[in-house]
């Protein structure tokens, strides 16, 4: 998993700790504070990850582990806008291969990596359950449905200054 | 207790309910293929991830096949366990691991002692089916002062993950990643060194292939041996003794004290010392402190910090260094014996021999893998130059014994080279879980009470619990002491301590199962207590056939504080033989 | 508070609740405004069914007509989304499928103001176990 | 403004106005003008009945006749004597084939709803965020009846009764495990809600979640009264936002009116649930990876027994059920056993929810008694292939289960069959393919997800998938050969036996069920190195036609590596060794000169 060194600041670890205590600082919550915590950060570096440890008095260790086991948790920060391509089966099989192809071929990214800019970045999820709607392609919040490879320049554009 | 019955290749056995087939069959005589499975008996781990699959069993009536080591038995199971099916399931599983592991077992460290290999040898893989579309899981290799991570080579038994945070609770290692490239690594895939690991080598105890292994210094050690401008010393630590044996194929439990010197003086070196005498050393510091603070605190003086703790083991030091930084005034700030030793050798001695410091080689053989870092510490360089130049572990000499092709059964017995390869039965028992207490409390007693020892042995202090504890009574005062060994009992006991729950006068803690008998770098075990059991008794066999069993009677230990240091705890002992402990824990640093 | 400390209380709040809002396909007396379900789930918000159902609610307001407008959850035809349910006073429930601003213009304007049925009606396929 | 009495429905489900249904409602609209109706009658057209076999059917409303197989010709028929003369065209209503009896008035016929709502009963029907709303439709009246007048005993035995196994895969009986639980001691135990939906293309329990929250609320304080536990925990899947919300929502509403808390219906039995969220792994679906993770750890399941209903969470013993498991038991308890075993088949009682999705018509969420053939769901439900193309398979079970093929078509839908048939029930994703769709890129993607999802704890499912994966790579890439086929069986059936978890398992079932039923198209991969679907990109050449081309250079432009070459006004080339066969060329192309091979 690939990284970024950060560095925290009294009013983030505060925060940290403050998730921690809303928690009651219990290590079975775990994954309930690494969510909360990515939510507020964007992400989950090494540091932040070193600050929930000592918390909820568990090892680093067991945190990096748990953080590298679940996709959901990312140790590098997301684009302004993550674009994330559903492939679950219904989408596969009405082309969100060719779809997740163009997206990589026009912002010349792969999976799980952020454009040098900052603004984008690409992410694979299985099946968000609109699959009435196969293929489909989320920027941020938004949800496109149908989505054609000829469309996907026009939805980058959507967001280029953004 | 509720028996059943089973029959396990149309053999009947009857075994205790709760059972898993594995030790059923065993029971019965059929022994099943393991790899990932562990069992610590006496340790009360038994390691059963169902991992590997390499011990699946065909059992009537079930729709896939059983793990062994972790399916439990019941009433009229019929087991088959080496059916073509199950053969041909092993056989595929072996390939699979196989396909994803390196095939440098030439030169790989754990060639010849490898389970995997062993495992590979009784399946007869022969050949790996598409190998060449095959994608192979790799990682950078992580060098430490004292252990390798080759993780190519890991198998995820996750034995080494148990080891470190169950049994030691250090919380070093964790399984990372998911599927194909899930490994066992320390946070953030950062270098062993940077991680909370205490070197304590317990997970290269028990890794099954080449993936966690000791830093090897005997290639060093023959290049240093073979420059004739260097003068060769060594010295080999009490727990060494009691083990050797077993890597010549000798019963767990035989003393090759002499042999071993014999061995030694045909490698080369040019004094065969022994870590024995600066074991007595360390008592007449380490009394001297705790006698000390003993004192003062019974005087009311409310700057002291008791219990003392013994510091001769490097991993428990880096274990609280780590995990423990608001206590680091309570241990004993004494250097460990194998930094005694290197501190005098490299001063008294060398003066003596008339050989410069960086002349002179000082080896030690150790049955620990965190010597070899604790011999890399700033503290105990002198202008760059190490007390102890570097270790090697009991397998890495038996290794190099082989190496040089001395029969070793055949070796005479050998007296230790002098002044430093003198020592009484106190500096022996330092190998054994309580055996540093009891030695300190030989003369720490005749030292404070100023009358002779009623009794030298203290059986109290002896034994495999793994938390213990009694009470000396010291002339009418009595000396409450702690043991313990392992270091998850040492943490219950300093979180004891943290939380003012004891009253401890002293306590002695050993980072490894059985003390060092029960070391990282020793001939492995397999968590076989009975092993250790046998070790111990050696140690305390030699003990009792000391004429001298106290270190504070030890001629030569007289000797040195009368022409060298003056008397314990002075300046220069001060300067030579104690240390400091620095705050290793992770700072959360913030602009 | 709203407690439910027994079945009584429970079962007079299934009656209040029941006299005001039509659950089922029969017909029942008049009385009661016309009522608008508009399908929330992810997949009918990801259609566009927010923006229809805000629309219909504005709409209503702007064109006086007396309506509940409520959220519901999937009504099952994922392939036609939005979907609403319109039922008038004295009608069977009627679903339309693909209701984008426009459609629902249609609806308002033919078949909530005037009981003219439009196109895009989606024959319910299933049985209900309360009928 | 017109005011019509009468109201002709025109079903335009694709299926439908594939036999002509436009033209139908053109002729009938025509035939109304001609005969002066305009301002009494009127034509609209409908989605899909789901009755798609007897298409294009109208439906008259107000007298609800339903007349089917009408043609355009019998149009002018249907106004002259239907609408003028107020006569039926008894050759057009639907005749009953089990009874010949000609059915004249829809109305309660329902021939052609084929489904039946219970987990889904009041999705659609009420705001998910009104506890009133679902007390209206009878909620909370199960959790009333069992807490005041049932024991907890006499409930599981309802249950029992009632047959409902478990619907999120392997089918144990719910009253079982229920018993199970409640004969474990423990001074505490727990209830789990798993509603950690990972196929890819189901989302049933998603559905339910956002629809009628309550059911499940109100379900689980049942199973916590039944088993003796005062916690329950839902561990839902963070992907599912909309879920989350609603569902703390009713957790709010729940306690405001005291469906959770102490002392529930003044019957001094306490119970209050909490949420643990998912993060992203699909084998936190099985039980006991699950429990792991809501213990804070990493999702790997370890070996049953001990079963979570003996040694669960946090080591106490724990009662874990599926959403639609539990969105079913208010009802059961509400109408009774007898009422629900009164459904589906001798084995597999009551409804199936599932997600049908893929080539198929009418996409969406479907609730089926036990039983129904899968023709039934693909091709009246589902309304048919879309774009009429040639049905091929359905996948069943999701990456779990099997590709069921033509021949299957009339397997009835229950637990038992399905594996029979060598596929699941799974947890209820339904994927319809089409002619285009190339089977061992269908094996090769569910393997590519197993590979993903694996938690790589144990040796087949870490590396075995991996290198069945790797194979079926290689034969869509051209380099297979027929010992692969052998190898993959043999891994697969390896994988099957040995690995620790359902999802390893499992995992090469997908691989297993095209072999057995699509085995021909791996052999055009391996030996005729094609791909008949045309997915498959190493097995296709794009190729320039030289009678066609005419020298535009637009596919040069177009191309993102450059390997097609050509002067101006010349015939053009593509370098297949530069190739990445991204079709940019084919799109671009006015003259249809590029041609896949």
């Amino acid at each position: 998993m690939s990284r970024i060194k950060v560095e925290l600041k009294k009013k983030d670890v505060d925060t940290i700790k403050e998730i921690c205590r809303s928690f009651n600082n219990n290590p079975d919550e775990l994954i309930n504070v690494l969510h909360t915590t990515q939510h507020a950060f964007g992400y989950l570096p090494a540091e932040i990850q070193e600050v929930v440890a000592r918390e909820l008095r568990i090892a680093v260790a067991k945190v990096y582990g748990v953080v590298t086991f679940y996709s959901f948790f990312s140790m590098v920060p997301k684009g302004r806008n993550p674009i994330s391509v559903c492939t679950g089966t219904a989408c596969y099989v009405r082309g969100a291969e060719n779809v997740l192809s163009e997206f990589r071929k026009e912002l010349n990214i792969d999976v799980g990596e952020t454009t040098p800019d900052g603004r984008f970045s690409i992410s694979c999820l299985r099946c968000i359950g609109a699959c009435g709607l196969a293929p489909v392609v989320m920027v941020g919040e938004k949800t496109y449905g149908r989505v054609s490879p000829e469309m996907v320049r026009d939805i980058i554009r959507e967001y280029e200054d953004q | 207790m509720e028996m059943v019955t089973l029959t396990i290749d149309d053999k009947a056995v009857e075994v205790p309910k709760g059972t898993t087939i594995y030790k059923a069959a065993k029971k019965a005589g059929i022994e099943i293929p393991v790899l990932c499975y562990m069992d610590l008996g006496d340790l009360n781990i038994e390691h059963k991830p169902g991992g590997c699959r390499i011990c699946v069993v065909e059992v009537e009536g079930r729709r896939n096949l059983a793990p062994s080591c972790s399916t439990e038995v019941y009433e009229g199971m019929q087991v088959h366990t080496h059916t073509i099916r199950v053969l041909n399931a092993r056989q595929t599983i072996m390939e699979l691991l196989l396909s994803d592991h390196p095939k440098d077992c030439l030169i790989c460290p754990k060639s010849g002692n490898c389970d995997l290999q062993n495992m590979a040898i009784k399946m007869g893989v022969r050949e790996i089916h598409n190998q060449d579309i095959a994608e192979v899981s790799t990682y950078r290799t992580d060098f430490s002062p004292a252990i390798i991570r080759d993780m190519n080579k890991c198998i995820m038994c996750r034995r080494c993950e148990t080891m470190c945070n169950e049994f030691q609770t250090v919380g070093a290692l964790s399984a990372i990643n998911r599927g194909f490239m899930s490994v066992v690594a320390p946070a953030f895939e950062m270098d062993l060194e940077d991680s909370v690991c205490t070197y304590c080598g317990q997970c290269v105890a028990v890794c099954p292939t080449g993936a966690l292994t000791e830093v090897d210094h005997t290639h060093r050690l023959i290049r240093d041996l073979s420059n004739p401008s260097k003068t060769v010393i060594v010295q080999t630590a009490p727990a060494v003794r009691a083990a050797l044996g077993e890597a010549f194929g000798l019963p767990p439990g035989t003393l090759v004290t002499g042999k071993m010197a014999a061995a030694l003086r045909r490698l080369g070196f040019k004094y065969v010392f022994d870590t024995d005498f600066s074991a007595d050393l360390t008592i007449m510091e380490e009394g001297a402190e705790l006698l000390d603070r003993l004192t003062r605190h019974l005087k009311g003086d409310k700057t002291v910090r008791l219990p003392i703790l013994t510091s001769c083991c490097p991993s428990w030091v880096n274990f609280f260094e780590a995990q423990f930084p608001d206590m680091l005034d309570i241990p004993s700030t004494a250097r460990s014996p194998q930094q005694m030793f290197g501190a005098i050798a490299k001063t008294y001695f060398a003066d003596k021999i008339k050989v410069k410091r960086d002349h002179l080689v000082v080896v030690s053989i150790m049955p620990c893998l965190a010597k070899k870092y604790e011999c890399t510490r700033d503290e105990f360089k002198v202008d760059g130059n190490p007390d102890v130049d570097y270790s090697i572990s009991t397998r890495e000499l038996a290794h190099l014994i082989k190496q040089a092709n001395i029969d070793f059964h055949t070796l005479p017995d050998e007296e230790f080279d002098l002044p430093l390869g003198e020592s009484t039965g106190a500096g022996v028992i330092f190998g054994a879980t309580g055996g540093v207490i009891e030695a300190a409390i030989r003369t720490a007693y005749e030292l404070y009470t100023n009358k002779k020892l009623p009794r030298i042995d203290f059986q109290e202090l002896r034994g495999m619990d793994g938390i213990r504890e009694a009470v000396i009574d010291f002339d009418g005062l009595p000396l409450n002491i702690g043991i313990a060994h392992g270091l998850g009992n040492a943490r219950k006991l300093l979180e004891d301590i943290r939380s003012g729950k004891n009253s401890y006068h002293a306590i002695e803690i050993m980072a490894c199962p059985g003390g060092c008998i029960g070391g990282g770098g020793q001939p492995l075990h397999h968590g076989n207590f009975s092993i250790l059991k046998k070790r111990m008794e050696a140690i305390y066999r030699e003990d009792a056939a000391k004429s001298i069993r106290k270190s504070h009677e030890n001629p030569y230990i007289i000797k040195l504080y009368e022409e060298f240091l003056g008397k314990p705890m002075s300046e220069k002992s001060h300067k030579l033989l104690h240390t400091h402990y620095v705050d290793k824990s992770k700072k959360i640093i913030y602009i | 508070m709203n407690k439910l400390r027994n079945l009584a209380e429970l079962s007079n709040l299934k009656e209040r609740v029941r006299s005001k809002t039509r659950f089922t396909d029969k017909i029942k007396d008049s009385g009661q405004p016309v009522q608008i379900r508009v399908a929330m789930a992810t997949c009918s918000i990801a259609s566009g069914s927010r923006e229809t159902m805000n629309y219909i609610v504005d709409e209503l307001d702007k064109r006086n007509v007396d309506a509940t407008v409520t959220q519901t959850g999937c009504m099952g035809y994922c392939y036609a989304e939005p979907t609403i349910e319109v039922t008038l006073p004295d009608q069977e429930p009627v679903l339309f499928g693909y209701v984008d601003v426009k459609k629902a213009d249609e609806i308002i304007e033919k078949y909530i103001k005037s009981g003219i049925l439009v196109d895009g009606i989606i024959p319910v396929n299933y049985k209900r176990i309360d009928e | 403004m017109a005011d019509f009495k009468i109201h002709l429905l025109v079903c335009g489900g694709t299926k439908c106005r594939s036999s002509l249904s436009t033209i139908l409602t053109e002729q009938l609209r025509t035939e109304i003008k001609n005969q002066g109706l305009d301002d009494y009658a009127q034509v609209v057209t409908t989605g899909c009945f789901g009755f798609c076999e007897k298409g294009p059917v109208i439906k008259i409303i107000p007298d609800h006749t339903i007349y089917t197989k009408v043609k355009p010709d019998d149009a002018e028929e249907i106004v002259t004597e239907h609408i003028v003369k107020v006569r039926k065209v008894n050759r057009l209503l639907y005749k009953d084939p089990k009874t010949d009896k000609i059915i004249t008035d829809a109305r309660g016929m329902e021939i052609y709803k084929k489904q039946i709502r219970i987990a889904l009963r009041n999705c659609g029907m009420i705001d998910p965020e009104s506890i009133e709303e679902y007390v209206a439709r009878d909620g909370y009246a199960a959790l009333g009846k069992a807490l005041t007048s049932m024991t907890p005993e006499e409930t599981i035995q309802v249950i029992k009764l009632s047959g409902l196994r478990g619907r999120g895969g392997a089918g144990f009986l719910t009253g079982l495990k229920w018993e199970l639980t409640r004969q474990t001691h423990g001074d505490e135990k727990y209830v789990v809600c798993n509603a950690d939906e990972g196929d890819p293309g189901a989302f049933m329990d998603r559905s339910i979640l956002e629809g009628d929250p309550h059911s499940v609320i109100e379900a689980m304080a049942i199973n916590g009264y039944c088993t003796g536990a005062s916690q329950g925990l839902v561990y839902i899947r963070a992907e599912y936002p909309l879920a989350i919300e609603r569902l703390k929502k009713a957790i709010q509403q729940a306690r405001e009116y005291g469906m959770l808390g102490e002392d529930i219906f003044s019957t001094g039995f306490n119970f209050d649930i909490s949420i643990r969220y998912g993060a992203g792994a699909f084998v936190c679906g099985e039980e006991t990876a699950l429990i792991h993770s809501m213990e804070g750890g990493r999702g790997e399941p370890t070996m049953k027994p001990p079963f979570p209903s003996v040694k669960g969470y946090l080591g106490k013993p724990t009662n874990v059920n599926n959403v639609e498991t539990l969105a079913n038991v208010p009802v059961i308890i509400n109408k009774g056993h007898e009422w629900f075993s009164s459904i589906g088949t001798e084995r597999s009682k009551g409804t199936k929810v599932f997600a049908l999705a893929g080539k198929v018509n009418n996409v969406g969420l479907i609730e089926v008694p036990m039983g129904i053939t899968l023709r039934e769901v693909i091709f009246e439900i589902g309304g048919g292939i879309k774009n009429d193309k040639k049905f091929k398979g359905i996948q069943i079970g999701g990456p779990s289960g099997g590709c069921l093929t033509e021949k299957h078509l009339d397997v009835p839908i229950d637990y038992d069959s399905l594996v029979d048939a060598g596929a699941m029930m799974g947890s209820g994703g339904m994927i319809i393919m089409d002619e285009d769709d190339c089977m061992v890129d269908v094996a090769k993607y569910f393997l590519d997800f197993t590979v993903d999802e694996s938690c790589g704890k144990c040796t087949p499912c870490r590396i075995g998938n991996k290198r069945l994966h790797e194979l079926l790579v290689n034969i869509t890439k051209g380099n297979g050969t027929e010992e692969d086929i052998e190898r993959l069986i043999n891994l697969a059936s390896v994988i099957k036996d040995t690995s620790l978890c359902m999802l390893g398992q499992s995992a090469p079932n997908p691989v297993l069920s095209t072999l057995e039923n699509f085995r021909e198209e791996y052999h055009t991969h391996i030996h005729d190195k094609k791909c008949p679907a045309g997915v498959c990109k190493d097995l296709m050449k794009y190729e320039i036609v030289p009678e066609n081309c005419v020298g535009c250079t637009a596919c040069a432009r177009a191309c993102p590596v450059g390997a097609i070459t050509g002067e101006r006004k010349e015939i053009h080339i593509i370098d297949q060794s530069l190739c990445i066969k991204c079709g940019a060329c084919m799109d671009r192309c006015k003259f249809n000169a590029v041609i896949i091979n």
